[in-house]
């Protein structure tokens, strides 16, 4: 097999030049997604028949989650290929994914918080899910700490990277563990996630605020990852060339 | 329109929330530029460092 | 056996933003001492801890008897011996105690063999009291019995005569030349030369960058 | 060339010794266990029963600290004084010599933590009958700490004052082994079936010990450059 | 000659100075107070009742814990490091210079873990009303530990690995503390009279300020020797 | 200002068990140098530390200006800058933050004249790196501007030119010479002696017990 393309896309120049071409292809319609469906879910959907116009909130809670998840495993998938093929873009991927994966843990607790408070009359209970993405938000703190705590960028990288696999393994076995744990000790049943039964007009603006999302998660990340490789690759002729234009 | 701002009685949630967010989604943009302008002004420092004898 | 020897190429290191070694290049085999010098931040530190591999350069080899050093780099450990600016001692062990958990690791070595080393490199005296108690010289000998003890045939000292009397440091001298009669490498940074015969020994001098 | 299992001997009796010479250190974990878990019966009521339902609790996070700062120790010494640079300057397989190092953790904080645990449950009211189920879960239980700390410590290692994100780190990943160790001693107290959380906590110890030696090397190679 | 109080602002302003450079170590004290609050609702059960039931012992024992680690590292690495071989050295009070000490790790650890009390409290099914008298029990709590941990920290400098004793030292003398502290958060939490306690905390305090920094002081510079 | 004066008399000193200092006298007024040398162990490290007070003397008495050291300790030690084995340095600030905090303590100082003295002791070029990015000779170098900045009458230094290059021991004699010239005194122990000029220089040699 031709791995020539995998050295080639992982080649720092490579790399800067294609997410710095790519940002404006993702930021726009990112933008553009996250208005319309926003306005199709604080206007045009019609109020859940239980949870009246507090429903609303799913539109920016659950995409929220989504990313918060999946930047974690963008995370250690980076993280692997970077200490498995000793790839420095990749790192530098990792690197970009841990902040904005951690804001938006922030979003979905925050948002969940709020959310639980009417309908469960409480802001914080200790359900599985909500539990799951309590360490999470641990884990991204740990892995941020451990980056900044190693001044080499190098083996801040290796390093961390560690962690962020070792995490990976991690997360599912919180989750199962975490819904076992909470099985056994019957909770509250005002506590549990109805989940909504959903219609059209409610789930057409949440699809699009999923996309929006993930769009704008993917510019974010472009626009990280091109200040991450410029610090891995100061020494390199290229950057000069670049930063000086 | 203040209906719809009243949220069905839902205001004290949906606002905060929807606040909350686009607040992070913000300073998720600024604070990416941010790392790049840093980074770039890092390199630039270091080429005029080299470039002295 | 054949003789051993030590190469690095064009080496550049960075620590941090700094470009440490720009360049660095030198060889040495066996029966010869490489004499590192330099100005205090010149990176003699800096190229014997990319000597042993602590430190990764940035680009340029390093080559053990033709071999990369990083390619077995287990095989290449077993054979150096290291000693940095800190002795690696444990202040609760007994002298005794300390080389034979540390030395134990890399060969089997018994209680007679630790207190000949101890004796040569004059700890022998207090090789029976926890390291606590021993002053700054009296621990960088029990730390070179160590070096003694290693059995390797490359030897890379930091300043190993650091914190040692005048006796001290023509002990260090001493033990050079033994090493290298017995058809082993030498390097140590050093700011004050040892007492070493010239032939057969090489100078590296490091230029602040 | 001394074999492997020489080497192992040698790094945990020199752990052994160095834990017996330094006495504080030998006891340090049992006792910040015991008197954690007697700080709580005194912050909250003296009631057996109360006591009883948090037993488990008590027992799972003071055996979780306990643990955890004896690892801190356990790696940060060997790291300051250059014994750990030492180990991956030995020629020796790193990972081996750490799971040695591991060995003697647990030998120095999880068994004596394990063999402890029925005084403090005994404090905590639960009744003798659940003993030999809360030893085993304990000791089992910890084996698998051990193995999570290592790799921490092995990654906080370069870090001065690692101490914070020590905790920071494994505390996340332990959630899993307290949740079943709280649940198996929960279980061994009301008398009922623990097979269950105890096969999770076994097969978290074999995850552990064929990953976490593997993670720790690689750990501390990294932080030694 | 600068005045006693330009001094103290220096051995604050260079603790603070070097925490906010090492970020991880300034919020130390906070991720562990949050995870080992976080820890015992996972090892109980997540009932809101039985939470609230031991909010003020979790409360107590998180921030006693957390206070005391933060004071180990404050003085460990000042010994290590000579610091305070200087600061015996420097001509000037030793324990006004400790005091000055102490009072950083307070605005290091006690303060923002009063600041954090709600919110963890909040997560233990404690209710909103009950969070001033938290904040305050907290607040007062914390510079009584802050003082007796300076004491100990002083006292166990010499000792290699003094994690052990200074653990050992300080709780049975934090009892109190820890007894008056668990019982003002019960009273906060119950919407009861809150007064006894915290007189007796802040009698703690005050006898603390006046005696622990004195000797602080003399155990440090025997410990110097 | 009358001359300083500091006088030792028949020290006896235990270190654990050890009779380590077995009745020594000594005595240095202003503008003079004493030298401390002995073997490894010989107890010049427990000397320095018994003269600032950090170790007790089983008996004997150590006088500065006729009065006990431990009759007003905080007086005398506004007096003496100590310099130990290791350079007192926080690793995670600047050579200057370090300064700026430790001198700070004993006296108002400014940032121009932390500079200069870092600038003399050979740091300036180093004066804003965080301590931990240096080598051991460049830390030694920002202690040492510590020990002048003091401007303590009396200096002890325990081998004060440890890890410095050449130029750096060089250095170390300069400063001796000119803070003699000012009247102070200067205790150093050393293994190689320091270049300072014979005249109103003394020698004090330990012996191992
Ligand atoms: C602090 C509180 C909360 C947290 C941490 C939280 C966390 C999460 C997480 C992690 C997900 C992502 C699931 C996935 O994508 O696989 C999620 C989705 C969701 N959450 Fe929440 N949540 C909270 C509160 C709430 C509340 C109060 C409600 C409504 C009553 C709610 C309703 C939903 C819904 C409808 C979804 C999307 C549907 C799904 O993926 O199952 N959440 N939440
Ligand atoms: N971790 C680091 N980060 C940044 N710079 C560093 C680091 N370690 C060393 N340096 C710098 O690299 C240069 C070389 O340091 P090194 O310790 O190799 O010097 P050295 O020749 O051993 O000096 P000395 O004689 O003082 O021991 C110095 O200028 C030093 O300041
Ligand atoms: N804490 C201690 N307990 C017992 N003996 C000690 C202690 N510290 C030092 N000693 C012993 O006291 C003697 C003098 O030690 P000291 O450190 O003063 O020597 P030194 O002259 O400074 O030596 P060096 O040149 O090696 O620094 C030595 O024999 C040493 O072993
Ligand atoms: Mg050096
Ligand atoms: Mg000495």
């Amino acid at each position: 097999m031709d791995w020539t393309w995998f050295h080639r896309f992982g080649s720092p120049p490579h790399l800067y030049g294609l997410a710095r071409r790519l940002t404006p292809w993702f930021a726009w319609p990112a933008a553009l997604l996250i208005a319309i469906g926003l306005y199709g879910g604080l206007v045009l959907a019609p109020p859940d028949y239980q949870q009246g116009d507090g429903f609303r909130i799913i539109y920016v809670h659950a995409p929220s989650a989504w990313l918060s998840l999946m930047a974690y495993t963008w995370m250690a998938v980076a993280a692997a290929i970077g200490l498995v093929w000793r790839m420095k873009a990749a790192h530098a991927a990792a690197a970009s994914c841990a902040p904005i994966g951690a804001w938006f843990t922030v979003a979905a607790l925050g948002t969940g918080m709020l959310w639980g408070k009417p309908m469960w009359g409480t802001y914080w209970a200790w359900d599985p899910r909500l539990t799951a993405e309590l360490v999470l938000l641990f884990l991204y703190l740990g892995y941020i700490g451990l980056r900044s705590a190693i001044e080499d960028p190098q083996r801040a990288d290796r390093t961390s990277a560690v962690l962020a696999i070792v995490g990976v393994v991690n997360v599912p076995i919180v989750r199962y563990s975490v819904e076992w744990w909470n099985s056994i000790h019957q909770a509250p049943s005002v506590m549990k996630f109805g989940k909504p039964s959903i219609s059209w007009p409610m789930l057409t603006p949440l699809l699009i605020m999923f996309i929006g999302f993930t769009l704008l998660f993917v510019a974010l990340l472009l626009v990280r990852l091109r200040g991450e490789i410029l610090r891995r690759e100061r020494r390199a002729q290229w950057v000069a060339e670049v930063v000086t234009e | 329109m203040s209906g719809f701002f009243a949220m069905g009685g839902y205001a004290g949630s949906v606002w905060p929330a929807m606040a909350l967010t686009f607040g992070i989604i913000a300073w998720n943009v600024v604070a990416a530029r941010r790392s790049l302008a840093a980074a770039r002004a890092a390199a630039r420092r270091r080429i005029s460092m080299e470039d002295a004898p | 056996m054949s003789v051993h020897r030590l190469t690095g190429e064009a080496l550049h290191v960075f620590r941090g933003e700094r470009h440490v070694l720009r360049g660095v290049s030198f060889a040495a085999q066996g029966g010869e001492y490489l004499e590192v010098t330099g100005r205090n931040g010149a990176g003699k530190t800096s190229l014997l801890r990319t000597i042993v591999g602590l430190v990764h350069a940035e680009s340029g080899r390093i080559e053990w008897n033709g071999l990369d050093i990083h390619r077995d780099a287990r095989a290449f450990h077993a054979q150096v011996a290291f000693l940095g600016h800190e002795s690696p001692l444990k202040a609760d062990l007994t002298a005794m105690e300390n080389l034979h958990f540390a030395i134990g690791i890399r060969r089997t070595i018994d209680a007679t063999e630790i207190a000949r080393a101890l004796g040569e490199t004059g700890a022998g005296g207090f090789a029976d009291r926890p390291v606590r108690t021993l002053s700054a010289g009296q621990r960088r000998r029990v730390a070179l019995a160590g070096v003694v003890l290693a059995a390797a045939p490359l030897w890379v000292l930091d300043e190993p005569a650091t914190h040692l009397d005048a006796d001290g440091h023509a002990l260090v001298g001493r033990l050079v030349e033994r090493h290298r009669a017995s058809g082993g490498i030498v390097i140590a940074a050093v700011h004050a030369p040892l007492p070493v015969a010239e032939p057969g020994t090489r100078h590296l001098g490091l230029t602040s960058s | 060339m001394s074999g492997v299992w020489h080497c192992a001997q040698l790094v945990i009796g020199r752990d052994l010794r160095l834990a017996f010479r330094n006495r504080a250190q030998l006891l340090h974990p049992l006792l910040f266990f015991g008197i954690v878990t007697t700080l709580f019966p005194l912050a909250l009521s003296p009631e057996p029963s109360r006591l009883r339902d948090v037993a488990p609790g008590v027992l799972w996070v003071g055996a979780l600290l306990a643990s955890l700062l004896a690892i801190e120790f356990l790696f940060r010494e060997d790291a300051q004084d250059g014994t750990l640079e030492q180990y991956a300057l030995s020629g020796r397989s790193l990972t081996w010599l750490l799971f040695a190092k591991t060995v003697s953790h647990w030998l120095l904080s999880g068994l004596p933590l394990a063999l402890a645990s029925p005084v403090v449950a005994y404090g905590l009211a639960v009744s003798p009958g659940a003993m030999p189920g809360i030893v085993a879960s304990v000791a089992l239980g910890t084996i698998a700490l051990s193995l999570l700390g290592a790799v921490s410590a092995g990654l906080t290692l370069g870090i001065k004052r690692g101490g914070a994100l020590l905790s920071l780190l494994t505390l996340p990943l332990a959630v899993p082994l307290l949740i079943f160790g709280a649940q198996a001693t929960a279980r061994a107290i009301a008398g009922a079936d623990m097979s269950a959380p105890m096969y999770f906590l076994a097969a978290c110890a074999v995850l552990g010990i064929t990953l976490a030696p593997l993670a720790a090397a690689a750990a501390v190679r990294i932080s030694l450059e």
